[in-house]
C-alpha cells in the first residue's frame, strides 16, 4: 500500500513482454475467476518485472489489493500505442491527476533517456492519497509540484491551477495530462484558450483491449482507445469529453 | 462499368465481395464510420437485440496465438433504438448497411427487424448462431424448425432481404434447407464454434462466461467445408465468413460456393486486410482467366 | 509405489495419462513396437473394421501450418485377423492395449471386439465418430440411439471394458449419456472435425476424399469444452482428446475432466511428446500441491 | 522425354524449401485431380526450381508425363531424412538400377562438394529405358559404366554383375544402391558375404509422408520409410527385403 487506497504491485511475467513497453500503454490484468481490468504500466524491467499502481475502486481493484505474493495473475499486453517522443521535446510538463500519477513514471524514464526535462505536476484529493514520489519513480523529474483540492498538502487547489499557478505553459515544448476525464477536460479547454493542443492520456471501458469489441470507443470520432490510445491530442478527444456530462 | 470484383448477393449490389462480420465494433455510429473506413463493401452491425444487453463482464476475449480467438462478448449492444442512427451514418458513407438481429423469440427477431426496415436499412441478417449467449443463438440455429419459424415471421414482415446466419451443427444442410423455404434471401456460413480455455496455472477457465466462440484460422476450414457442402446440395446465395485472414482463405471460401465473405477476428492483426483480399482475388480472376469474381462463385464444384 | 502420474481410467490402470490417439501408426506389430518406443502408458490401435480396408488415395493429409492436420485416411486397416498379433507385440512390450474398433453395423462393431477379447486386449474403444468415412463414423455417433445399440450390443457381450469415441456433435452430453447407459466404461472425447481445404491455385479440395477431419491445435479449445461440458453434466471417466501438443494442452484436458489424454497429431512434429507432458504434469501436481494426477482431474469444477 | 517412359520435369516452387535438400529426400507430387505420389529429388536450384525424373507406371505417372507447361501441381517437402555424408568417405560407389537413376543427381552433386570421388553404375532391362546422364546431372560422375539385362548396350547383365566385374567393392569407402526392391536384395545379400552393410535406397507405400498413417513401414521393424529413410543400412531392411516374395 503507498497510501490510502492506492497500491503498488510488482509482477513477474512467465514470459517478457516481446518488446520494451512504450509510455501510456497498458496491459489488462486478470484476477482469475474474478474480473479484468486494464492497468497503465508504471514501470517495467527488462527481465520481466512489471509495477503498477492502481487505487481500490470496486471488486476488480479490492481483490488485486488483496491477494497475498506468489498467486497467479494473467496479464495481456502491452497493449494500446503509447507516447512517441518527439526529438524536439526538451522540456515536458506532465499534470497528474490522482492516480493518473500511474503511468508517469514509464513516461519520465522515456523522457529522461531522450535527454528531455521533466516537469512533474500532481494533484490529489487530500493528503491521504499522496505517497512518497520515490517509492515510484526509478528515474527522478526534474520538478516536482503536488496540490491537494483541500490544501491539507502543498498547494491548495486543482493540478491546473497549481500548474497556472507555479509554471509558465509557454516554456514547455509539450503538456502531457493524465487523470479523470472532468480534469482532462478542463486542461484541454484552458489549453484551447492558448491555442495548445495538450496530450491527454484518458480512461474509456476497455474490454477486449484489441478493437474488437468497440466498448473502447471516443465518442464522435472513429478512434477506440485501446488501439489508437490511451493517449490522444485534446483535439481529438475534446466532443468526447464534452459529452460525458 | 461493372468492375470485375462486384457481386451480387441476397439482393445486394456490393462494389466487391469483402464485407465485416457481425459484431466485431458495429454498435455505434462511431463504429460503423471506422468499418467503412476499412474499405468494406458493406457495413454488418453488432447482432442488435430488442433491448440493450451490458454483455459479459472482461475477460471476453482469449487469443490463442496463431489459432485464433475465443470471444464471449456475449452480445453486448445499445437495443433497438440505436438501428436507424446506424443506418444512417452508413447511408451517409455510400454504403450497403445490414442489420444483425437478435431474439430469443421470433417476435423478438421481429421486433429489431422492422425498425432496421423503417430506418431504411439493405438487408437483416438473422443470427441464428451465437454459441455462448443462452438462448440467443445456437440453439434456434441447430433446430430446422426453430430456426424456420424465425426466418418466416421475419421475411413474412419485412421487405428487404433476410440472410440467415448459421453455425456449425449436425444438421446444417437440413437447417439451410428450412430456413431458405421460410424466405431467406442468403445464408452466412459459418458463426464461431463453441470451445473454452483453461489456464492452468489456476484451473481457471478464462473467459468470464466460461464458455466462448472460436473464431479465426481454427475455424477455416470447417467453415469451407459447410460452404461447400450447403452449396452442392441447395446452391443458395452464401455469404462465406470463419478465418478469412487473406485472398487465399477468402478466395477458398468463394470456390467452395460464396458470392461474398466476412472478415473479423483477422481485423485485429491486419486492419488493411480489404485490399490484401482484392488485390489476391483480382489476380486469381486472371489466373483462371473469367470475366469476373462471380464466375468463381463455386468454381470447384466445376473444376 | 504407486507414481503420482499413475492414473486409472476405464478399468486401464495406466503407468502415465498419456496414450497415443488411434490411427496415428497402429495397425501393424511394427506400428504397435514404434509407438510403445514413444512412451505411451498404453497403445491404442488404429480403427480395425471386420474387413481390410485400402483406405482413400493419396493425397490423405493436408497439413496446415500453425493450425494442425487435415486426414482422410479412410479407416485403411489390415481387417480383424490383424489383431492377436498386434495384442501379442503389445503385450510382450508391457504395454496395456486398446483395440479401437470400427463397423457400420452394431454386429460389425462386436466382431472385431469379441476378436480382441478372445486375444486379450485390455479394453475396446469403439470408435463411433470418423467424420469423413461414410457409414462408419459420426453419422452413428451424432444419434443418440444408434450409438446406444452399439455400446449395448458390444458391452453386453464382451467383458473387458467399452470404451466410447466419440466426435464434436450438437447434442454430445446426450449421447455421452446414453452411450454409458448402455455400457460404455469410459469415453474418449473428441475425435476430428469434419472440414476441407481447397487449393485456390487449380480450385480443387486437395483431399482425394474431398473431406477429411481436422486435428491438432485448432480443435483443441473445442476438446476442453467438449471434456468440460460432459464431465460436468455425468462425471464420467474422459479420455480427453484433440490438439494435445504440450504439457499445458494436456492438462487443460485432465483439468476440464479427463482422467487421461491421447496424443495423435502432435506425433507429427514431436516424437519426443510424451516426457514433455509428463513433466509438465509432474510441475503441475507440486504447483497446487496435491498428491497426484488424479486429484486435478476435473479440478476446474472445483476451484 | 528422356526416354522410352521416362520423363524428366522441372517444376517451379511457389515457395522455395525452407533448406535445400539432402540427397534421396523426395517430395510428394500432387497432380491435382489425380493423385499424390511420392518422387524423388533429382536436382534443387536455390531460386526453387526442382526436378525430378519419373517412369510412367500407373494413371498418376501417366498424367504427369502429358500435362502441359504451366499446369499447377503441388509439391510437399522435401520429405525424409536424406544421406548424410561422411567426412571419410573419399570415393563412393552408386549402383542405380533402371529408375533408380533419379536421385542420383543430387547425390553426386553432394558428394562432389564434399570432395568425394563418385562412381556410377548404371544398369537398366534395355537400351531404350537409357538416356544421355548429361540431361540430368549437373555435376558429373567420375566414372559411369552401363548395363543392360538384355545387352543391348554396355555390359550385358545386371548392375550388381556390372559391377562385381569391373570394379573392386573395396576400393570403395561406401556402396549406395538405389533401385527396385530385387535389386536392393541382391546387393544386400552379395556384400552381406563381404561383410560390407550398404546403403540402400527403397520404396515402400507412401502415402502420408510425415510418419503418421504407417503405409511406408519397413517390415521387421520399427521404422518409417518417410520420416526414417528412404535410405537405410541393407542390415536394418534385409527382413523387409527378403519377405517381398
Ligand atoms: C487504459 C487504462 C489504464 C488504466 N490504468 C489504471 C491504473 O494504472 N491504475 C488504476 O488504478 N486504474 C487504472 N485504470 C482504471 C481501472 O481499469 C479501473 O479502476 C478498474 O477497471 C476498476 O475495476 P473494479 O472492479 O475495481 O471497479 P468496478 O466496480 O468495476 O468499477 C469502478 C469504476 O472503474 C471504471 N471501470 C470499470 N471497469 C472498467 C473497464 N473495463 N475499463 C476501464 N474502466 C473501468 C469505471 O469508471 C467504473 O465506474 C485504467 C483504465 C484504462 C482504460
Ligand atoms: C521415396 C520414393 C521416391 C520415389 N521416387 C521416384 C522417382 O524419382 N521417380 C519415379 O518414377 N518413381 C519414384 N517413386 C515411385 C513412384 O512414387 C510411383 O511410381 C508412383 O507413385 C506410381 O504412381 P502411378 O499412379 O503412376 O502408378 P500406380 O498405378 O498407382 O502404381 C504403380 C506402382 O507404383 C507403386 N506405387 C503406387 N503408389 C505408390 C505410392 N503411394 N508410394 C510408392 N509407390 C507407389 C507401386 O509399386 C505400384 O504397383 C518413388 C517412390 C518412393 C516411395
Ligand atoms: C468478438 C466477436 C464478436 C462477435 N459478435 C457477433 C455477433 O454479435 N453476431 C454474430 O452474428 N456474430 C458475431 N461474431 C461472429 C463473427 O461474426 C464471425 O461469424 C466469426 O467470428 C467467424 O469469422 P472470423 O473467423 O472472420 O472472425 C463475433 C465474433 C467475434 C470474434
Ligand atoms: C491421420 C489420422 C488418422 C486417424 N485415424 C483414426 C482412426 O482410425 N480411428 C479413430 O478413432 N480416430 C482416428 N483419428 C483421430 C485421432 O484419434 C484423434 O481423435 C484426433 O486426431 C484428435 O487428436 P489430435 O489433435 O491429437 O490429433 C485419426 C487422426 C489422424 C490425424
Ligand atoms: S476495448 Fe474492445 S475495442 Fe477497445
Ligand atoms: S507414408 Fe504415412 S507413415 Fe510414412
Amino acid at each position: 500500500m503507498l497510501a490510502n487506497g492506492i497500491y503498488l504491485a510488482k509482477l513477474r511475467l512467465v514470459e517478457p513482454f516481446e518488446s520494451y513497453p512504450s509510455p501510456a500503454q497498458f496491459v489488462m490484468v486478470w484476477v482469475p475467476g474474478v474480473k479484468e481490468m486494464p492497468m497503465s504500466i508504471s514501470h517495467y524491467s527488462c527481465d520481466g518485472e512489471l509495477t503498477i499502481v492502481f487505487r481500490v475502486r470496486g471488486v476488480g481493484t479490492q481483490k488485486l489489493a488483496s491477494i497475498g505474493i506468489g498467486s497467479v495473475l494473467g496479464i495481456r499486453g502491452p497493449l494500446g500505442k503509447g507516447i512517441a517522443i518527439r526529438p524536439e521535446w526538451k522540456r515536458v510538463a506532465i499534470l497528474a491527476g490522482g492516480i493518473g500519477i500511474a503511468p508517469t513514471p514509464l513516461l519520465v524514464s522515456a523522457l529522461t533517456v531522450h535527454g528531455c526535462e521533466t516537469h512533474l505536476f500532481w494533484g490529489a484529493k487530500t493528503r491521504s492519497e499522496l505517497f512518497d514520489l520515490d517509492k515510484i519513480f526509478v528515474d527522478k523529474p526534474d520538478r516536482i509540484e503536488i496540490s491537494t483540492d483541500d490544501g491539507s498538502y502543498g498547494f491548495r487547489g486543482t493540478v491546473l491551477e497549481l500548474f497556472k499557478s507555479v509554471a509558465n505553459v509557454h516554456s514547455y515544448d509539450a503538456v502531457i495530462a493524465i487523470g479523470p476525464n472532468p480534469m482532462l477536460r478542463a486542461v484541454c479547454e484552458d489549453m484551447e484558450l492558448k491555442r495548445i493542443d495538450p496530450m491527454v492520456v484518458m480512461e474509456t471501458i476497455v474490454k477486449c483491449g484489441r478493437g474488437i469489441c468497440g466498448s473502447c470507443y471516443i465518442r464522435g470520432s472513429t478512434k477506440l482507445l485501446c488501439i489508437d490510445g490511451p493517449a490522444f491530442r485534446c483535439s481529438e478527444v475534446m466532443h468526447h469529453l464534452r459529452s460525458l456530462d | 462499368m461493372v468492375s470485375k470484383l462486384s457481386v451480387r448477393v441476397a439482393g445486394l449490389h456490393l462494389e466487391h465481395p469483402v464485407m465485416n462480420a457481425s459484431g466485431i465494433l458495429g454498435a455505434t455510429p462511431e463504429h460503423i464510420e471506422r468499418l467503412a473506413s476499412y474499405g468494406f463493401s458493406a457495413i454488418v452491425t453488432k447482432t442488435i437485440t430488442p433491448q440493450p444487453r451490458e454483455g459479459n463482464p472482461p475477460p471476453i476475449i482469449v487469443e490463442i496465438p496463431n489459432i485464433g480467438l475465443l470471444n464471449a462478448v456475449g452480445l453486448a449492444n445499445p437495443g433497438k433504438n440505436i438501428v436507424p442512427k446506424l443506418v444512417e451514418v452508413s447511408k451517409r458513407l455510400g454504403k450497403p448497411i445490414v442489420i444483425s438481429v437478435g431474439g430469443s423469440t421470433p417476435s423478438e427477431f421481429l421486433e429489431v427487424a422492422s425498425i432496421a426496415e423503417e430506418a431504411g436499412a439493405d438487408a437483416i441478417e438473422l443470427n441464428l448462431s451465437c454459441p455462448h449467449a443462452k438462448g440467443y443463438g445456437i440453439e434456434i440455429g441447430s433446430d430446422p424448425y426453430q430456426s424456420y419459424e424465425v426466418v418466416k415471421t421475419v421475411a413474412n414482415s419485412v421487405k428487404i432481404p433476410t440472410i440467415a446466419k448459421l453455425g456449425l451443427c449436425d444438421r446444417i444442410v437440413e437447417v439451410a434447407s428450412k430456413v431458405l423455404e421460410a424466405g431467406a434471401k442468403g445464408l452466412t456460413l459459418i458463426n464461431t464454434v463453441r470451445a473454452m480455455v483453461i489456464d492452468v496455472m489456476t484451473a481457471r477457465p478464462v473467459l468470464s462466461n466460461v464458455f466462448g466462440g472460436l473464431s479465426g484460422p481454427a475455424i477455416h476450414p470447417i467453415a469451407v467445408r459447410v460452404v461447400y457442402e450447403v452449396y452442392r446440395e441447395l446452391r443458395p446465395e452464401i455469404i462465406g465468413c470463419g478465418g478469412v485472414v487473406d485472398w487465399v482463405t477468402a478466395a477458398e471460401l468463394i470456390l467452395a460456393g460464396a458470392r461474398a465473405v466476412q472478415v473479423g477476428t483477422a481485423l485485429m492483426w491486419k486492419e488493411n486486410i480489404v485490399y490484401d483480399v482484392l488485390i489476391g482475388l483480382r489476380r486469381l480472376i486472371e489466373h483462371f482467366g473469367v470475366r469476373s469474381i462471380e464466375d468463381l462463385v463455386g468454381y470447384s464444384h466445376r473444376v
